[in-house]
């Protein structure tokens, strides 16, 4: 089995998180879509350490990992603040700021 | 770990066999050479032990202590490696090459330490606001968790709550905002971006007045940084997936055609559409983060919503240390793609710099109107970033040496202009203040004016050094663009001063509060540095020219 | 001797600087100064006169050099003076003539508020004209040329809150400008051709030029008719001259009869080389002549007002004149010498004109005097005297200087002679006619006036002595100026050596020419008498003739200034503001407008939504990376 | 040519800069302190530039009180000063011009009432005659820089000290209340600004692009002209035609706005017309002299090729200012307009002096900037006083002025027909000599640019009329005739009017030869007369 499907594959789920990211209201949602896109990359860069044989690729994939948590926990902090002032995490809610 | 032991199990199930991985090399690192960033983290660490062991009294003057030796220490650490020739002779790659030490990294790193000295200033400013219950208070929010308006913040605020927890988040930033533009390898490059992010995430939301548009500035610029980071990760991914490596000496050499080839290699090189790919990914991630059209849009919203403090912060250190990397990527990694990279750029650029002054024209909040400005000025700075030399390098540190601190001293007056309601940002506000206070306009205006790029302030030394790198590169055309723009931006910076100097005060008018030293010293430096490097250039742009070299 | 041609111009110039700014404290000497200086002006030119008279004809001519005044590499122009027969004699004429008008001033402006000013006005007219005269190059001339119509300019407007004064003195400045252009153009055509711009260079060369230059000499020359037409109110640019009449009357005897608008017949008997050279310029010079000469005397018929009608005559005196300097050195000794007889009782004429408005309330409608001979009897012999010198009447200046002219005419031979001849004589039938018009209106008749606006009866008196002595001079002058000049023709051996003479030979004889004239003369007189003479003449001018009232209206050469130029101009000049405001600035601030327009609506795009925010990025990569593969395509 | 030891060029345009500082330190109390610093500042400033015109050997160097300096290497910029003939003689004109200005202008700028309260530290005073400093030092230095770059940054730098005195200090005589006052004025401030900040920007490109020429053929970039001018005889520098061509167009497009040239015209109508009296002189008879002398020192000699390639469009533009400038002026309602159309026309002849490339041509165009600086001086100057008045500035508020201010209205006659270049007044000999430049080369054109001088009749004399004769208007009655201040302010003007239209060989002796190395620059020759007939 070719291990570019799985570089296909890893493309697809980035995609399908930044469409999330575009059509998805709810922040926490956003966020998630976000944390798929970078899992996709984690899947591309094992899929590439495989195919190059070396363990770059797989190291940087748990450097993500932390680094996704660590958004996650500051994302999902301002999201809750934002959340209990306005009673809503809609995005399209927040936007006092325009123009 | 060892990969060979498990690798048969696995590789049964692969078509292609991949040979057994080499060990790991145990790791050394140049603690010497990397002093700078070590303190500020050192200190960042200190200041979270602050944050736990010290009585809530004592915590606001440890911590600026802290914050301002730690910084003041890293500054000296850089001035120390850059006399003991670390930025030129004995530049070289640090860190099992994850981190360069050279000329525009020593350059950038010090730019970013004494900005964020200065930020540290307006940062602890504690006079502008009424005291409340008889404390003074700075501009932060008294306890970041609470609801706005709600019971526990009255609570928080009547008990004398401060967020001192912003000067270890502004150190941590720093602390990545100096391995950004030094980093070497693109996992680096990643890290230390998430690593200076996320606090300014968490500083955006922590602003004492307007919480409502503080959140919201955090969650914008919270989810868009987020959004953008995955394209760079998804690039890097690609980038190592085609020259499987994230070395930026490996990717240069690989591209060159250097490398020496596995079949591997051999194989993903076919195919350029992973590079390009990938190269086009990363470049969008750096250009979020210096705020280039049609990447700027979090902008103009996060610079309204944010912290004043914070806001000068990260339009100055963010800038320097966004355009620190795109520098290093484009010139160490890419010089051999410039011919697929160039005239992109060329495009960003001139988009940046017409849509950021255009936009401006028409806005009616300080705040906006300097996030505009800077968008544009993004612009400019990008056209010294395309010229591919020595001088083009040269031009923009210098560039970004003058811009910040304009920025900085820019954003420290918006917070002396208050009403009720906090800082009057809106311009019909700035009616008339040249009658009122002509100290403070006449500084304002000094800012806009090197803003607008008037000869005789820095601003318009910097533009003329991008110019004339990008002219002397050939792109003649970006700085004819540059000069409209110019003239497009000049017409919103002249809009101002007309308004302070030159229509009737309001009677209801905001006054001009008086600040503490600590801010006065924040503008101070502002207007000096802006005439120091507007009236006699030379020393600062032969130690831009002496940094101006990559070490490879 | 040198030293005192500068003294010359030096003396009023003098007077002038001191009564314009000493102020209110020289009111009540002014005018003795200024009369006083400009005798010493006459005094300083009788001597120069005199040691001319000492010199052999063909060394009177005196130069004396001041100063470089404009020094550019080879644009060297000096203040330098040259004085010859030519220029003597309008030395002697305006200082002479000019040193009455002061001393009749003195009576006449007596009641004037502003009389120091008037006469620092004076001075400084008869410095800018004795500059004119005396200069030895055409530059300094201009200047001279210029300064004598700012003169004219303050002196027509010198009662300033009449705004009819202040529009005549505009009119009058604006129309000797455009003449002034013709002035300029010539001297930079000679400077391109000769390189210099001095009587001394210019004349001799033009004299000997070649073919080559034949046209640039005819352009030199069809500008300096242009610039005679706009100082001597010559047809086209003559409408000045009626409205000139605004200005006290000293100043239409002196500047607007007497010297000023002869300029233009020096102008082009000084440039008689040049003129030589050019025959076609010849020819419009005598056409100009010939039409202004019959338009001047045909307005002269018609108007009521005394000093319009002596303008319209002087206009057409000043035709002859520049007619025969059109004849070239046939005619040119005789322009002058009608020009001085002309100055003699045309400035008397004016005088008396004015001693007729000082006894009338300064009515100056003939058809309100009537039979003033009995209450008025110097002024009426003195005018009368001028009236049959101006007509011709033998034996009177008028009369040889005027004779003279119409034989050159015809002496110029051929058909253009028998034209230009006819006109002449045509002429002086007319100038018989008007002339007469106006004596018989004035001193004849039964008294015809009325009490003016503030009921005034008017008490008519003869004037003081003060202004009847110089009208006496005047009058002497007029009688037998004519004879002196033509016993043995002694003007033409004076002026020859300058301007050159040649008999012309004439078609038809001597006697014939005076006899025409003088049958067509009486013809004249007669008509006059019949129309005016036998019957009273009605208080309201008769509806009268088309051409009378064409006449009465300037032949409507105004009207045609007015909506030709005037109107025209006013139209161009609004519509230019218009476009001004609407397209040049328009076009800049419709740039600024469309800026701010298309900042407007990019505005917009930052709607504050996160995910349009993220769209754009989206958008933004997905342009980046095709645009860098497609780079790598091409 | 005089000991370059000390370095008077830098002090004549330090002392006023000095001044400046000085003058705003000044308490706000002290308003009279203040203006007589200022004074003291200029009158110094004056004695020196006088000494630079006297001490200046005609048949000397070319460069006179040279100063060499490198100011930023890597910009090429040097601080090069030096004086040939007509800077010398717009030195002096400047610096002659600014203490009458500031006479003229001596209340203008005092608040109504004492400021107190909230804006006490407001000190208009002050800031008035510091700025008018601050404009004088930058423009000397303009004059005096003989580095391009050098030149450029004051070129720009002044525009910020003339905005304010633009929008800061308008003409209280203004028809619709104060409110559309300070709009009309900050319009008329802010349009100043950006035209010739533009101009100024396209210049910089140009300049830049000078940089990278001189750079790769030179090695390093250079802004020294003597480098350049030295470099291009030696060959070692060649541009390129086209290359020429655009930075020409560069520097001319500036150079235009600031003159100005028609199209580039309209900002000045509201500048002049907004600002007080003073200031308007100081825009049209200092700062935008600027602009015609850069035209003469950098065009010509950096560009002699390009600037010979676009004489023709640049003498018919020329042309069309001078009459366009006439009949827009005769058009106006309002008095400061008016002159500023005037200016307009002047500024018309200027340029086609200068382009027209004959010694009498540039010759005139130098004396016409000095004349036509002084003359508008004392027009301006006293039509201020005249609507300072009545407190308006339009025409037909006017009426019969001689009647109850004679002086006044004799001063505005003599003003106005140096307007109208009459001789005897300094303006005709320098009009007179553009002209024939002018013809010398381009006969139509000279000969479509005289009828200029019957449409200067026209405005002025209109004006004139309308404003000074007639009967007396309402609300001209019992106006007061010119004080002693004023007298000071006029009289040396008229009588530098004289003097100069009389006598102007001192001056002419000065700029011929300077003159001369500009044509030699562009390899002109004045054309031979057809006939020579000199004797």
């Amino acid at each position: 089995m070719n291990p570019a499907n799985y570089l296909y594959l890893a493309a697809l789920l980035f995609t399908i998180g930044a469409a999330g990211v575009l059509i998805r209201r709810n922040a926490i949602v956003v966020f998630m879509c976000v944390e798929l896109m970078l899992n996709a990359c984690n899947l591309a860069f094992v899929t590439f350490s495989r195919m190059h044989g070396n363990l770059d690729g797989q190291v940087i994939a748990f450097f993500t990992m932390v680094v996704a948590a660590a958004e996650v926990v500051v994302g999902l902090a301002i999201i809750v603040s934002i959340f209990r002032s306005r009673h809503s995490a809609s995005v399209d809610d927040a936007n006092l700021m325009k123009l | 770990m060892s990969a060979s032991a498990i690798a048969p199990s696995v590789h049964s199930l692969w078509t292609t066999a991949a040979p057994a991985t080499e060990k790991f090399p145990t790791p050394h690192i140049e603690y010497a050479q990397l002093s700078p960033t070590l303190i500020v983290f050192g200190v960042a660490a200190l200041g979270v032990l602050v944050e736990a062991f010290l009585p809530r009294k004592s915590r606001y003057t440890a911590q600026v202590g802290l914050a301002v030796v730690g910084l003041a220490a890293a500054f000296a650490a850089i001035v120390a490696l850059a006399e003991k020739g670390y930025g030129t002779t004995k530049a070289h790659i640090a860190a099992m090459g994850a981190v360069a030490v050279d000329g525009p990294a020593l350059f950038l790193q010090g730019t970013i330490l004494l900005v964020a000295l200065v930020a540290v200033f307006t940062f602890a400013e504690r006079r502008l606001d009424p005291k409340a219950h008889g404390r003074h208070v700075d501009s932060f929010a008294a306890q970041g968790s609470a609801v706005p308006g709600g019971d526990q913040e009255r609570a928080a605020v009547r008990a004398g709550f401060t967020t001192t927890e912003v000067f270890p988040l502004l150190m941590f930033a720093v602390g990545g905002m100096l391995i950004f533009p030094a980093a070497n390898d693109l996992l680096t490059l990643f890290v230390a971006l998430e690593v200076f992010s996320l606090p300014l995430y968490i500083l955006c939301a922590l602003a004492r007045r307007n919480r409502l548009m503080s959140q919201e500035s955090a969650v914008k610029y919270f989810l868009l940084g987020a959004f953008s980071s995955a394209f760079l990760l998804f690039g890097i991914a690609l980038l190592y997936g085609y020259a499987g490596t994230v070395s930026y000496s490996g990717i240069a050499s690989v591209i060159d055609g250097t490398a020496k080839t596995t079949p591997a290699l051999a194989s993903s090189t076919q195919n350029d559409a992973l590079l390009l790919i990938g190269l086009a990914m990363v470049t969008v991630g750096l250009l979020f983060k210096v705020g280039a059209v049609p990447f700027h849009m979090w902008t103009p919203d996060v610079y309204q919503g944010a912290p004043t403090p914070v806001t000068g912060f990260m339009a100055a250190a963010t800038k320097v240390a966004a355009f620190g990397a795109l520098l290093r990527l484009l010139y160490v990694v890419l010089p051999g793609m410039r011919w697929d990279w160039r005239p992109v750029m060329w495009g960003v650029a001139i988009v940046t710099m017409v849509i950021g002054a255009v936009i401006a024209v028409t806005q009616t909040d300080v705040k906006r109107l300097l996030a505009y400005s800077s968008i544009a000025h993004a612009g400019f700075i990008l056209a010294g970033v395309i010229a591919i030399d020595k001088s083009g390098v040269s031009s923009v540190l210098f560039y970004l040496a003058a811009y910040s601190f304009v920025t900085l001293g820019a954003f420290a007056v918006v917070t002396l202009v208050r009403d009720a309601g906090g800082e009057a940002t809106h311009l019909s506000r700035w009616a008339g203040l040249g009658r009122r206070s002509p100290l403070v306009a006449a500084v304002f205006a000094v800012f806009l004016l090197a803003f607008a790029g008037i000869p005789l302030t820095s601003g318009f030394a910097g533009k003329f050094a991008v110019f004339k790198a990008a002219a002397q590169g050939g792109a003649m055309p970006l700085v004819i663009v540059g000069v409209i723009s110019s003239a497009i931006a000049a017409f919103f910076y002249i809009r101002v001063i007309v308004l302070m100097f030159f229509s009737e005060p309001k009677a209801d008018g905001p006054s001009v509060a008086v600040p503490s030293p600590l801010t006065s010293t924040a503008i101070a430096v502002g207007v000096a540095v802006t005439v120091v490097l507007g009236l006699a250039p030379q020393y600062f742009l032969d130690l831009a020219d002496k940094a101006g070299v990559f070490v490879r | 001797m040198e030293t005192l041609i500068g003294l010359l111009v030096a003396a009023p110039l003098l007077g002038a600087a001191v009564l314009l700014i000493g102020g209110r404290r020289l009111d009540r000497s002014g005018h003795l100064l200024g009369t006083l200086l400009a005798l010493v002006s006459f005094a300083f030119a009788v001597v120069l006169f005199a040691d001319m008279l000492g010199k052999s004809a063909d060394h009177r001519t005196l130069t004396s050099t001041l100063f470089t005044w404009v020094p550019v590499e080879s644009f060297q122009a000096q203040v330098g003076f040259q004085l010859d027969q030519l220029s003597m004699t309008f030395v002697l004429l305006i200082t002479g003539v000019g040193s009455l008008i002061h001393i009749y001033s003195i009576g006449y402006m007596e009641h004037d508020e502003n009389r120091r000013k008037f006469f620092g006005f004076l001075n400084l007219f008869l410095a800018a004209m004795l500059l004119l005269v005396l200069a030895d190059n055409y530059f300094l001339l201009y200047a001279g040329w210029e300064g004598v119509g700012l003169a004219s300019y303050l002196l027509i407007g010198f009662w300033q809150h009449k705004p009819s004064a202040a529009t005549a003195a505009k009119k009058a400045f604006l129309v000797n400008r455009v003449g002034d252009i013709g002035l300029s153009v010539a001297i930079m055509l000679m400077f391109t051709t000769f390189g210099s711009f001095t009587f001394a260079d210019v004349l001799p060369a033009a004299a000997k030029a070649g073919s080559a230059q034949h046209a640039t000499i005819t352009g030199i020359g069809f500008m300096l008719l242009l610039a005679a037409c706009g100082k001597s109110a010559q047809v086209p640019l003559q409408s000045w001259l009626g409205d000139a009449m605004e200005g006290p009357t000293p100043v239409s005897a002196l500047i607007h009869a007497a010297t000023m608008v002869t300029a233009g017949v020096y102008l082009i008997t000084r440039s008689g080389a040049i003129f030589n050279a050019a025959p076609d310029a010849q020819v419009a010079v005598v056409t100009v002549g010939a039409v202004t000469l019959l338009f001047g005397a045909i307005v002269g018929c018609a108007k009521d007002d005394i000093k319009k009608a002596l303008a319209g005559s002087t206009m057409s005196q000043i035709g002859y004149m520049i007619m025969a300097a059109g004849l070239g050195p046939i005619g040119y000794v005789f322009a002058i010498m009608h020009l001085v007889t002309h100055g003699f009782f045309k400035a008397g004429l004016f005088l008396g004109a004015g001693s007729v408005m000082h006894g009338m309330n300064d009515e100056v409608d003939m058809r309100r005097y009537g039979g003033l001979r009995k209450f008025m009897p110097i002024t009426f012999v003195t005018f009368g005297l001028g009236y049959l010198a101006i007509i011709g009447f033998p034996g009177l200046s008028g009369f040889f200087s005027k004779d003279k002219i119409i034989e050159a005419a015809f002496a110029k031979g051929g058909t253009e002679g028998w034209i230009l001849g006819g006109c002449a004589m045509l002429g002086a039938a007319i100038t018989a006619f008007y002339m007469t018009r106006v004596m018989l209106m004035t001193f004849f008749g039964e008294k015809r006036w009325v009490p003016d606006a503030e009921g005034h009866e008017p008490h008519p008196h003869e004037s003081p002595s003060v202004m009847t002595i110089p009208m006496i001079i005047l009058a002497f002058g007029s009688v037998f100026a004519g004879g002196l000049f033509s016993l043995n023709s002694r003007f033409v051996h004076w002026l020859e050596p300058v301007t050159g003479y040649s008999e012309g030979d004439s078609p038809v004889s001597t006697g014939a020419v005076t006899a025409g004239t003088l049958v067509l003369l009486v013809v004249g007189v007669g008509i006059a008498w019949l129309m005016y003479g036998r019957r009273p003449v009605p208080a309201v001018a008769p509806r009268g003739s088309l051409l009378t009232r064409a006449a009465r209206r300037d032949l409507l050469q105004d009207d045609f200034n007015h909506v030709v130029l005037v109107r025209g101009g006013e139209h161009l000049t609004r519509s230019l503001v218009y476009l001004d405001h609407s397209l040049v600035d328009g076009v800049v601030n419709g740039t600024a407008a469309s800026v701010g327009g298309l900042s407007g609506r990019l505005r917009k795009l930052q709607n504050g939504y996160v995910r349009s925010y993220a769209v754009s990025m989206l958008g933004g990569t997905a342009v980046v990376v095709a645009a860098t593969l497609l780079m790598r395509a091409v | 040519m005089a000991d370059s030891s000390f370095p008077i060029l830098t002090v004549t345009a330090a002392l006023p800069a000095a001044g400046a500082i000085v003058t705003a330190a000044v308490p706000a109390a002290r308003k009279a302190a203040a203006r007589y610093t200022a004074l003291a500042f200029s009158l110094g400033t004056l004695v020196l530039s006088l000494i630079t015109l006297f001490r200046f050997d005609p048949q000397g160097a070319r460069y006179q009180f040279t100063e060499t300096h490198t100011w930023v290497k890597s910009f090429g910029l040097h601080y090069d000063l030096g004086v040939d003939g007509i800077g010398a003689v717009m030195v002096a004109l400047t610096a002659l011009l600014i203490p009458f200005v500031m006479l003229a202008g001596w209340h203008d700028a005092d608040p109504l009432e004492d400021v107190t309260g909230p804006n006490r530290r407001w000190r208009p005073t002050q800031g008035f005659f510091a700025l008018i400093l601050a404009v004088e030092a930058m423009v000397v230095l303009s004059f005096e820089a003989t580095d391009v770059f050098l030149f450029y940054i004051f070129f720009e730098a002044m525009l910020i000290p003339m905005y304010f005195l633009i929008g800061g200090f308008g003409d209280r005589a203004h028809a619709g209340g104060e409110e559309e006052a300070s709009r009309q004025r900050s319009y008329a401030a802010v349009k100043f600004l950006l035209y010739n900040l533009a101009g100024g920007l396209i210049m910089l490109a140009a300049v830049i692009g000078l940089y990278a020429a001189t750079a790769k053929q030179l090695g390093t970039g250079t802004f020294a002209l003597q480098d350049i001018l030295n470099a291009r005889a030696s060959g070692k520098l060649d541009l390129a035609t086209s290359t020429e061509r655009w930075l020409f167009l560069g520097f001319f497009f500036a150079f235009a706005v600031k003159a100005p040239l028609w199209p580039l015209h309209t900002w000045l109508p509201n500048a002049m017309g907004e600002s007080t009296a003073p200031v308007a002189v100081l825009i049209t008879a200092v700062v935008d002299k600027v602009g015609t002398f850069a035209m003469l020192r950098f065009c010509l000699q950096l560009f002699p090729e390009a600037s010979k390639w676009a004489t023709p469009v640049i003498m018919v533009l020329a042309v069309i200012s001078v009459l366009y400038g006439a009949l827009l002026a005769v058009g106006q309602r309002d008095i400061k307009r008016l002159i500023a159309y005037a200016s307009v026309s002047h500024f018309g002849f200027i340029i086609l002096g200068i382009f027209a490339m004959t010694s009498q041509g540039q010759s005139g165009a130098t004396l016409y900037m000095v004349n036509h600086g002084i003359s508008t001086a004392a027009l301006m100057l006293v039509a201020g006083f005249l609507i300072s008045r009545r407190g308006s500035r339009l025409i037909a508020d006017f009426g019969g002025v001689q009647k109850v201010a004679p002086v006044l209205a004799g001063t505005f006659l003599i003003g106005g027909l140096a307007t109208l270049s009459l001789p005897g007044l300094a303006p005709f000999v320098s009009e007179f000599l553009v002209l024939v430049g002018a013809f010398s080369r381009y006969p139509a054109l000279g000969i479509i640019a005289t009828l200029g001088i019957v449409l200067a009749a026209l405005y002025v004399l209109v004006l004139y009329q309308r404003t000074m004769t007639g009967p007396v208007k309402a609300g001209v009655a019992g106006m007061s005739d010119l004080k002693a201040r004023e007298l000071v302010v006029v009289t040396p003007l008229i009588a530098l009017l004289l003097f100069l239209g009389v006598y102007p060989k001192p001056v002419a002796d000065i700029v011929n030869p300077s003159v001369q190395h500009t044509l030699s620059d562009v390899h002109k020759t004045d054309p031979k007369p057809a006939l020579e007939a000199k004797k």
